[in-house]
């Protein structure tokens, strides 16, 4: 019977609304400009070696095996966050939790589409802004374009993404998110000198 | 703020990124429900807190997650070297460079 | 008009006078570029502060960082005021506002002055040997008396409305000081294409350029060639210039940290500024060119106003066209005070003599003097300074011994030598080694990627300067990995020297003297107290230094550790190196708490998370309570409702028909991999492998000590994936409490671990209407009982949108767990809530969860249990697997005192009097009328008014308690004892039929 | 012993105070001793002082490898009080707490023993929860500890930031009056003094580089970088290199060293009244008689001997400092310094006998050990002396952690030391 109420229902329940975190915030300041990135796929992937082959097929991109890098093509982008451990993000609305169901070999794909946060910074103060809370060398022989690392910025944890020489994507946890806006928003008050 | 090379990630980071872990290679027993109290007291409460070269674990926390193992001279905090977890104590050490 | 004490042309600065500045009430006129100290030299003014122990009337001792003396106040309006600032270095700004400090009621008449006629009994550690009597009287009359008079400025009192940055930089090269060695250092490194930075503290280039008139470079006078190098370095791209800029710390691995100082130099600064920036740079090499600073002479009376270093005097003619005086006297043991003589000679300033403690110096400098006819004494010494105020003679006697003469002067430059400032190499750990000949501490052995150039590393001349900088800087690009090395080494065409000087008291403060000859200004140590320090067994440094207070004070005793040292060697009868060297601590100058906080303030301050569903809590007018990082709804008042009638309301309502409660913020960990199981198995106390995918199951961990960690209910998805949930506050620490064992311990296990704590938000249902508000909303699950027994779980969808739908109580009641999407939560929320509606639910907080589940005596960790708990002790041996042989706690667990009769057990507590509620932490006791201290056998853990059951409830950890059933205990409170029956810890529905109800 | 008083200081005025005797003498080593005490901080300085009034034990050497008082005694925020959980904690810093009240009368040395009041803020639900175990577990022990509304604290301490707005509003804090601070190289200097006057030898730039022990395993002495220096009992009282010593004696420590940082800023006119302590946002500050804001910093991560710390630390400290009173940031930062402080699993200390016969250790006061100087030294010089601890120390054993039975402060309140 309940059975049957659940089928009714079904018709009548119009979908929920999805409401993004900062959804379409923006911040622009000399020399660097901030915006929030629209809702992405993304799959937290954990695998061994032995995987990685079948993963990248499926996924259409090919996972970086190298620290602190990515591969991006069609709009999926792999990073490596760790040995056996990458981020990987769809902005196509393509779904890569259901591309790695099709995967025997061994792995684990979660998905965290809800979980993170991207924000975007561009222009050519993006890195002194990044760097008033990142204590890494985001210079370009140091941290090059497609560079990515998870690391520190204030007092949280994010992932950055070097996406050209004067832009980088910020990943972060959804509930942190506006922590973040707000570190970089200040930081870019300041980050043209 | 110390300077740490992460032997997965392959290059030294920031101290921000990383967390210690306490002193290593102080194995788990396999069979530690069948220790005594006084093996569960040495693996688990003493230290050997060296005033010079301990081997500590480290986690690369904000990083790529992993456990690592450093030797480290405590008096002058510089890292004599890391290697990656389940990797052997190493016998010989690099001389203490600068 | 221009001020009385400006020279026509002399100097760097325009000297039209636009800038009006006050201090302690009364304007005056600077000129553009001025320190606040040259402007009011400019004018006359020398007394400026009042020291810290006597309040003797003191003025500029100096022309830099190493200032003692002249600290003011800086007020830019009531929320703006800096103490403690040295005139020294504070560039002056059109409208700039100063004030004398440590004074009362003025500086020129300043009460407090008495301690100066009481000195003899205020010496070096009095105040150890008294006041101690009547007991109370410390506290209560002497340390308040101590304390007023003590301090210097006054502390702001109201927030700062300015705000600070901060920036992590890296460079290969990182020269620190930019006079002419730091210079020559960058400007070999930079010309090879290395990331140079820069910095020095002053607003202009230069360092000592600024007043050696005689150095010479390419061919220009060598302050302008200092600017021109450095333009020519800011216009390098792999270069970053940093003027206003004190590296303070020199830190592990090469890592610095610096302050600059952005805008309290300008007259209205941009409130998008920053007042301070903070740069933490990492540098592969450090080049540090910190030069030295020049020594005072010990002897009577040397603070007077007026009396100051020759280099000071030098600079505030040489560059800020500022004679000190009309008439001044010159006091040395050491050449470059004669510099000074002849720069103010030269400029029409009266020399009144030179008084040369050494007996037959022979040099150019000293024929030049004698050449413009200045009278020079050599073998003298000034014995006495003459003036309160202000200084008005200078008393000379040979130095040993004889007739005594007085010469009116109006100021006194003294040089004892120079110090080479070492503080950053000695931060790095260097060890630095005694030159006996030259008198110096210069850097010996280093610890770090750095080398020392120039007068901090003891070179004398600029020649000898800028080939050892210029080699330095280009080695140091090459050891950071820079191969073309190219550009010319800049020529010194004429150049300053001199030689050594000399350290410790002058014979005017001989040892047998009670004169007061300052070797610390600011805190008033004298050359006596230093040796009464040491005839009272002082016989280190470090001794001496905290007895007598030398080198304590603000200035960090940039001028007086030598001297200090000196004395206390001589009196010691001992070589300087034995007594040692006082270690330097940054920082090399004071920086602001502000400079150091940089962002980390207010929002900034800490991360405040907030749930998806905030926004509408929010809007219901909920109050929030702060768990962790996170802010939860406490509980949701209607208008007219104080916390209890909602929390009461909200109890009453989840047991009538249901309410709704956002979970989002408990930790969710998702456990993927074929061993999944396996692993599950030895992290927490339970069993695993039998349950069933679609199953749930209430998860105890602990540590390896025994003692319960976190807890939480599990659901198994499928054989290879477990959707693990933690407590709130836990969940970071559960995280890598698990991925250190995955990783460490159990390596070969094939499993993964995954934060999902906020990809799903969680709305938990709870009550007997529970199943009704979610099912219409439901898409392929059955909710039947059959179908979704407790403490089951199912994947589908709600409001159309992917669930994992739990079904899982921790109010007792029917209950479901909805966990969505993040950014569906809000959403899926609002229709949960209007399906409530239609059955009278209400949202409800974590003050009603906490009273539910207490009324239902299920535990929360971290209020029932304290990290000193075990299973057994909190009544949940049942969850601990009996057939299991490894888990982690499974040892430590069953240690002799952790099995021991008589532990603190988990138990429920009634009060006698129903409508009295215990107060949570109270502790209890079995003999209500023993004398204190009381044998305390427990405390109470939870306590809570509990509207279902009709009276108050409470849980407590009690020694023995689970033996003690029905016996009575007691609670002494403050206003009277209070009697509890012990109890079971279900004070609801002990049969449990609502689970189904 | 010249007594110290104002009339003292009035006729040394005269004489241009040439005439203070030395404050203790700096003697060779002797061969050998019947106690050595390896270590002159304000511990070991304390356990020798009372070893000569208490138990009339006076040859007693107290070895140092630096200068006395040059340790954590000399590095500490001074911060004294008593208001702990449990009935042993509670005992042994009251014990201490009772004989700071009197001290300088005792020493006839002014060690400046502030009671000011320590306030210990609470910033949510579970802090006050956990205070208010305090107050009551306090109470009961006849200790002083009292419970103030916001308001009531802010009363206390003016600059206290209390708005509700705050990131972790102040929601209520307690108060124990008798707490406060003192001089803390008057500590060190009274007790040596007083040591020294009574025969005890304090010897300076002495390291122990080895613990000799005889054939049926009992200590004998120590060598030192002064040679071999005989004694039937050493006491080990060297807080961050405890462990070092024991090994020495083959004797492996439940302890780990780490870097403590804290830092002054520059003096100005009284404006802060008491000592306030937050363990939320870890923050610790109080204002010396010299006028200087003392703030107290948390440990470095990492096992650590070097005595400095990193800049984040104090970074992390000040942050707090400026969020609870945001006039603070235009203060400067005047110096900044590193100790080491020796910690147990527990975070309680160890005051005990040892298994090595005539081997006793004072260590693992963690972050906590200047408050406990007194009664630290009263009751190990009554272990020493009697062979035997005192009940005050009794629980403080090193077996306990084998056994379980551990004191547990931290673990039992989340309350720093």
């Amino acid at each position: 019977m309940a059975k049957a109420a659940a089928k009714k229902s079904a018709v009548a329940v119009p979908p929920a609304e999805r409401r993004p975190a900062l959804a379409g915030q923006e911040l622009s300041a000399t020399g660097v400009t901030l915006a929030v990135l629209p809702p992405a796929e993304r799959i937290s992937l954990r695998a061994p070696d032995a995987s990685v082959a079948a993963l990248s097929k499926a996924l259409g991109v090919t996972l970086p095996r190298k620290p602190k890098t990515s591969a991006a093509k069609a709009g999926r982008t792999a990073l490596w966050l760790g040995p056996d451990e990458w981020l990987v993000i769809d902005e196509v609305g393509k779904d890569p939790l259901a591309d790695c169901a099709e995967v025997t070999a061994l792995h684990s794909a979660v998905g965290i589409s809800h979980r993170n946060v991207g924000i975007s910074v561009t222009g050519p103060a993006a890195a002194a802004t990044i760097n008033s809370g990142c204590p890494q060398d985001l210079s370009l022989d140091v941290f090059p374009v497609g560079a990515a690392s998870r690391t520190i910025l204030g007092k949280v944890e994010i992932v950055l993404l070097r996406t050209a020489s004067d832009a980088f994507r910020v990943e972060c946890w959804r509930s942190f998110s506006d922590y973040v806006f707000t570190f970089l928003s200040e930081a870019a008050r300041d980050a043209a000198a | 703020m110390l300077l740490i090379r992460c032997p997965y990630c392959e290059e030294e980071r920031p101290e921000l990124e990383f967390r210690n872990a306490g002193e290593a290679h102080i194995a788990r027993s396999p069979n530690i429900a069948g220790e005594s109290d006084d093996d569960f007291e040495k693996f688990f409460f003493i230290r050997s807190n060296p005033k010079g070269i301990i081997y500590e674990r480290w986690r690369h926390m904000h990083g790529c997650a992993r456990f690592f193992n450093a030797v480290r001279d405590t008096v002058s905090d510089r890292f004599l070297m890391t290697y990656k977890a389940g990797e052997p104590k190493p016998t010989k050490l690099p001389g203490a460079a600068k | 008009m221009i001020a009385a004490f400006r020279i026509p042309g002399a100097g760097r600065l325009k000297q039209a006078e636009t800038t009006r500045f006050s201090f302690d009430g009364r304007s005056y006129a600077g000129v553009e570029g001025d320190t606040l100290a040259s402007a009011l030299l400019a004018n006359g003014v020398h007394l400026v502060g009042r020291s810290f122990k006597y309040h003797r009337p003191r003025g500029f001792l100096s022309a830099g960082a190493e200032e003692p003396n002249a600290l003011v106040e800086i007020k830019r309006d009531a929320a703006r005021k800096t103490p403690n600032v040295r005139a020294t270095v504070q560039e002056l700004y059109d409208g700039l506002t100063a004030q004398s400090q440590n004074r009362w009621p003025s500086l020129a008449f300043d009460v407090s002055a008495v301690g100066d006629i009481a000195s003899p009994l205020l010496s070096a550690g009095f105040y150890y040997k008294t006041f101690m009597w009547p007991k109370s009287a410390w506290k209560n009359l002497y340390e308040p008396k101590i304390r007023a008079a003590a301090g210097l400025g006054v502390a702001p009192d109201q927030p700062d409305p300015d705000h600070y940055a901060a920036r992590f930089a890296h460079c290969d090269v990182l020269v620190l000081g930019g006079g002419a060695a730091g210079i020559a250092a960058a400007l070999a490194a930079a010309e090879t294409g290395v990331r140079v930075i820069l910095a020095d503290e002053q607003a202009d280039f230069g360092g000592s350029l600024h007043f050696e008139s005689g150095a010479k470079v390419d061919g220009q006078d060598g302050f302008a060639w200092a600017q021109g190098a450095v333009a020519t370095l800011k216009a390098m791209d792999n270069v970053r210039v940093l003027s206003r800029t004190t590296a303070f710390g020199y830190y592990a691995q090469n890592f610095v940290g610096l302050v600059e100082r952005v805008s309290d130099h300008l007259p209205n600064p941009d409130r998008e500024l920053p007042r301070e920036r903070l740069w933490q740079v990492r540098a592969r090499r450090v080049v540090l060119a910190t030069g030295a600073i020049e020594r005072h002479m010990v002897f009577a009376d040397n603070d007077r106003p007026g009396i100051m270093l020759a280099s000071a005097a030098r600079t505030y003619l040489n560059h800020y066209g500022v004679a000190v005086g009309r008439n001044v006297g010159v006091y040395t043991a050491n050449d470059s005070a004669y510099a000074a003589a002849i720069d103010l000679k030269k400029a029409g300033v009266g020399v009144a003599a030179i008084v040369d403690l050494r007996d037959n110096p022979t040099g150019p400098v000293i024929d030049e003097a004698r050449a413009l006819g200045i009278e020079v004494n050599f073998g003298r010494a000034v014995i006495r300074a003459g003036g309160k105020l202000r200084v008005s003679s200078m008393t000379v006697q040979p130095k040993n011994g004889g007739g005594e003469r007085t010469i009116p002067v109006d100021a006194i430059l003294m040089s004892a030598g120079w110090t080479p400032s070492v503080h950053l190499f000695s931060q790095s750990r260097g060890k630095v080694v005694f030159n006996d000949e030259t008198k110096r501490f210069v850097p010996g052995i280093y610890a770090q990627d750095c080398v020392s150039v120039g007068a901090c590393n003891g070179t004398d001349g600029l020649s000898a300067t800028i080939d050892e900088a210029y080699a330095a800087g280009a080695k140091a690009a090459k050891d950071a990995g820079a191969n073309t090395v190219k550009g010319t080494k800049p020529k010194v065409d004429a150049s300053e020297s001199w030689s050594r000087g000399m350290l410790g008291a002058a014979p005017g403060a001989g040892p047998d003297t009670t004169v007061k000859a300052f070797v610390d200004f600011q805190n008033d140590v004298t050359a006596k107290d230093i040796r009464q320090a040491v005839h009272e067994g002082m016989r280190s440094i470090e001794h001496v230094k905290r007895f007598t207070t030398n080198g304590m004070a603000t200035d960090q005793g940039k001028t007086s550790n030598m001297h200090g040292l000196a004395i206390a060697a001589e009196t010691l009868g001992k070589p300087i190196p034995q007594v040692g060297l006082t270690t330097f601590r940054a920082p090399y100058t004071p920086v602001t708490f502000g400079s150091i906080v940089g962002h980390a303030r207010g929002k900034l301050f800490d991360p405040t998370r907030k749930t998806a569903i905030h926004p509408w809590a929010e809007a219901q007018g909920a109050v929030f309570e702060d768990v962790g990082q996170w802010k939860r709804a406490w509980y949701f008042p209607k208008p007219g409702e104080d916390m209890h009638a909602a929390v009461d309301r909200e109890c009453v309502t989840v047991r009538k028909t249901a309410g709704l409660f956002d979970a989002s913020t408990l930790g969710k960990i998702e456990v993927v991999g074929p061993d999944a199981a396996k692993f599950m198995e030895l992290l927490y106390t339970n069993p695993w492998e039998k349950l069933e995918p679609g199953r749930c199951r209430y998860g105890i961990m602990l540590r390896e000590d025994g003692f319960i960690y976190d807890d939480g209910v599990v659901g198994r998805l499928a054989p290879d994936r477990f959707h693990v949930t933690t407590t709130t506050g836990g969940a970071p620490r559960v995280m890598n409490h698990m991925e250190d064992y995955l990783q460490t311990e159990f390596p070969h296990l094939n499993v993964w671990l995954t934060s999902i704590t906020e990809q799903w938000a969680v709305i938990a249902v709870q009550g007997p209407k529970s199943r009704e508000i979610i099912a219409p909303l439901v898409e392929g699950i059955d909710m039947s009982d059959e179908a979704l027994p407790h403490m089951s779980v199912r994947e589908g969808r709600i409001c159309g949108v992917p669930a994992r739908l739990f079904r899982m109580s921790f109010t007792g009641e029917r209950g479901f767990e909805v966990n969505v999407p993040a950014d569906y939560g809000e959403a899926v929320w609002e229709a949960l809530w209007a399906e409530g509606q239609k059955h009278g639910a209400c949202a409800y907080g974590t003050e009603a969860m906490h009273v539910l589940r207490a009324e239902k005596g299920y535990i929360i960790v971290g209020q029932d249990t304290d990290g000193t708990v075990t299973p057994g002790d909190a009544g949940l041996d049942w969850a601990v697997g009996k057939k299991k042989t490894d888990f982690v706690g499974i040892r430590g667990m069953a240690r002799p005192d952790l099995v021991a009769k008589g532990r603190k057990q988990l138990v429920g507590l009634k009060t006698k009097d129903p409508k009295v509620v215990l107060e949570e932490g109270a502790q209890i006791v079995g003999d209500p009328k023993q004398a204190i201290p009381m044998t305390m056998i427990g405390h109470v853990t939870s306590s809570y008014w509990s509207e279902n059951c009709g009276r108050s409830i409470a849980l407590a950890l009690v020694a023995g308690g689970r033996d003690r059933m029905g016996e009575t205990l007691y609670v002494p409170m403050p206003n009277g004892t209070i009697e509890v029956e012990v109890t079971g810890m279900v004070f609801f529905d002990e049969k449990g039929e609502r689970l189904n109800g | 012993m010249k007594k110290y008083s104002v009339f003292a200081i009035a006729r040394e005025a005269m004489r241009g105070h040439k005439g203070w005797e030395e404050q203790w003498s700096s003697p060779e080593p002797k061969k050998e001793y019947d106690v050595i005490i390896v270590g002159a901080g304000g511990h070991g300085l304390a356990t020798a002082y009372y070893l000569a009034t208490v138990h009339g034990i006076t040859n007693v050497a107290v070895l140092e490898k630096g200068w006395l008082g040059g340790g954590n005694t000399g590095r500490n925020t001074t911060i004294i009080r008593s208001n702990y959980l449990y009935d042993e904690s509670a005992g042994i810093y009251d014990h201490a707490l009772k004989l700071w009240d009197g001290l300088s009368q005792e020493l006839n040395y002014n060690v400046m023993y502030s009671p000011r009041g320590v306030m210990m803020l609470a910033h949510n639900v579970h802090d006050i929860q956990v205070l208010k175990r305090h107050v009551h577990a306090n109470r009961l022990n006849g200790i002083d500890n009292e419970w103030l509304t916001p308001e009531a604290a802010k009363e206390f301490c003016p600059p206290l930031n209390i708005s509700r707005d705050a990131r972790y509003p102040v929601m209520g804090a307690t108060l124990q009056r008798r707490g406060g601070t003192a001089r803390h190289d008057a500590v060190a200097w009274g007790y040596a003094r007083g040591a020294s006057a009574r025969g005890v030898h304090i010897i300076q730039n002495c390291e122990v580089t080895g613990v000799k022990r005889a054939p049926n395993g009992a200590v004998t002495g120590v060598e030192t970088t002064r040679g071999f220096i005989g004694a039937r009992k050493v006491g080990v009282v060297a807080a961050g290199h405890s462990s070092v010593i024991m090994n020495m004696a083959g004797v492996r420590m439940p302890l780990e060293s780490y870097p403590l940082q804290a830092l002054v800023s520059e003096p100005v006119k009284p404006v802060f009244p008491c000592v306030v302590m937050s363990n939320t946002v870890h923050a610790y500050i109080s204002q010396s008689d010299k006028g200087e804001l003392v703030i107290g910093a948390g440990t470095d991560q990492y096992v650590s001997y070097s005595q400095t710390g990193g800049l984040h630390i104090l970074q992390h400290t000040l942050d707090a400092i400026c969020e609870m009173f945001p006039m603070f940031t235009r203060m400067k930062m005047l110096r900044s310094w590193g100790g080491i402080v020796d910690v147990t699993p527990d975070r309680s200390p160890i005051l005990a006998k040892t298994p090595v016969p005539g081997l006793y250790v004072n260590c693992g006061w963690g972050t906590g050990g200047f408050k406990a100087t007194p009664g630290s030294g009263h009751v190990f010089a009554h272990t020493i002396a009697r062979d035997d601890p005192h009940p005050i120390n009794a629980p403080f054993t090193i077996e306990r952690f084998r056994t379980g039975r551990l004191i547990d402060e931290a673990a039992a309140a989340a309350v720093a030391h």
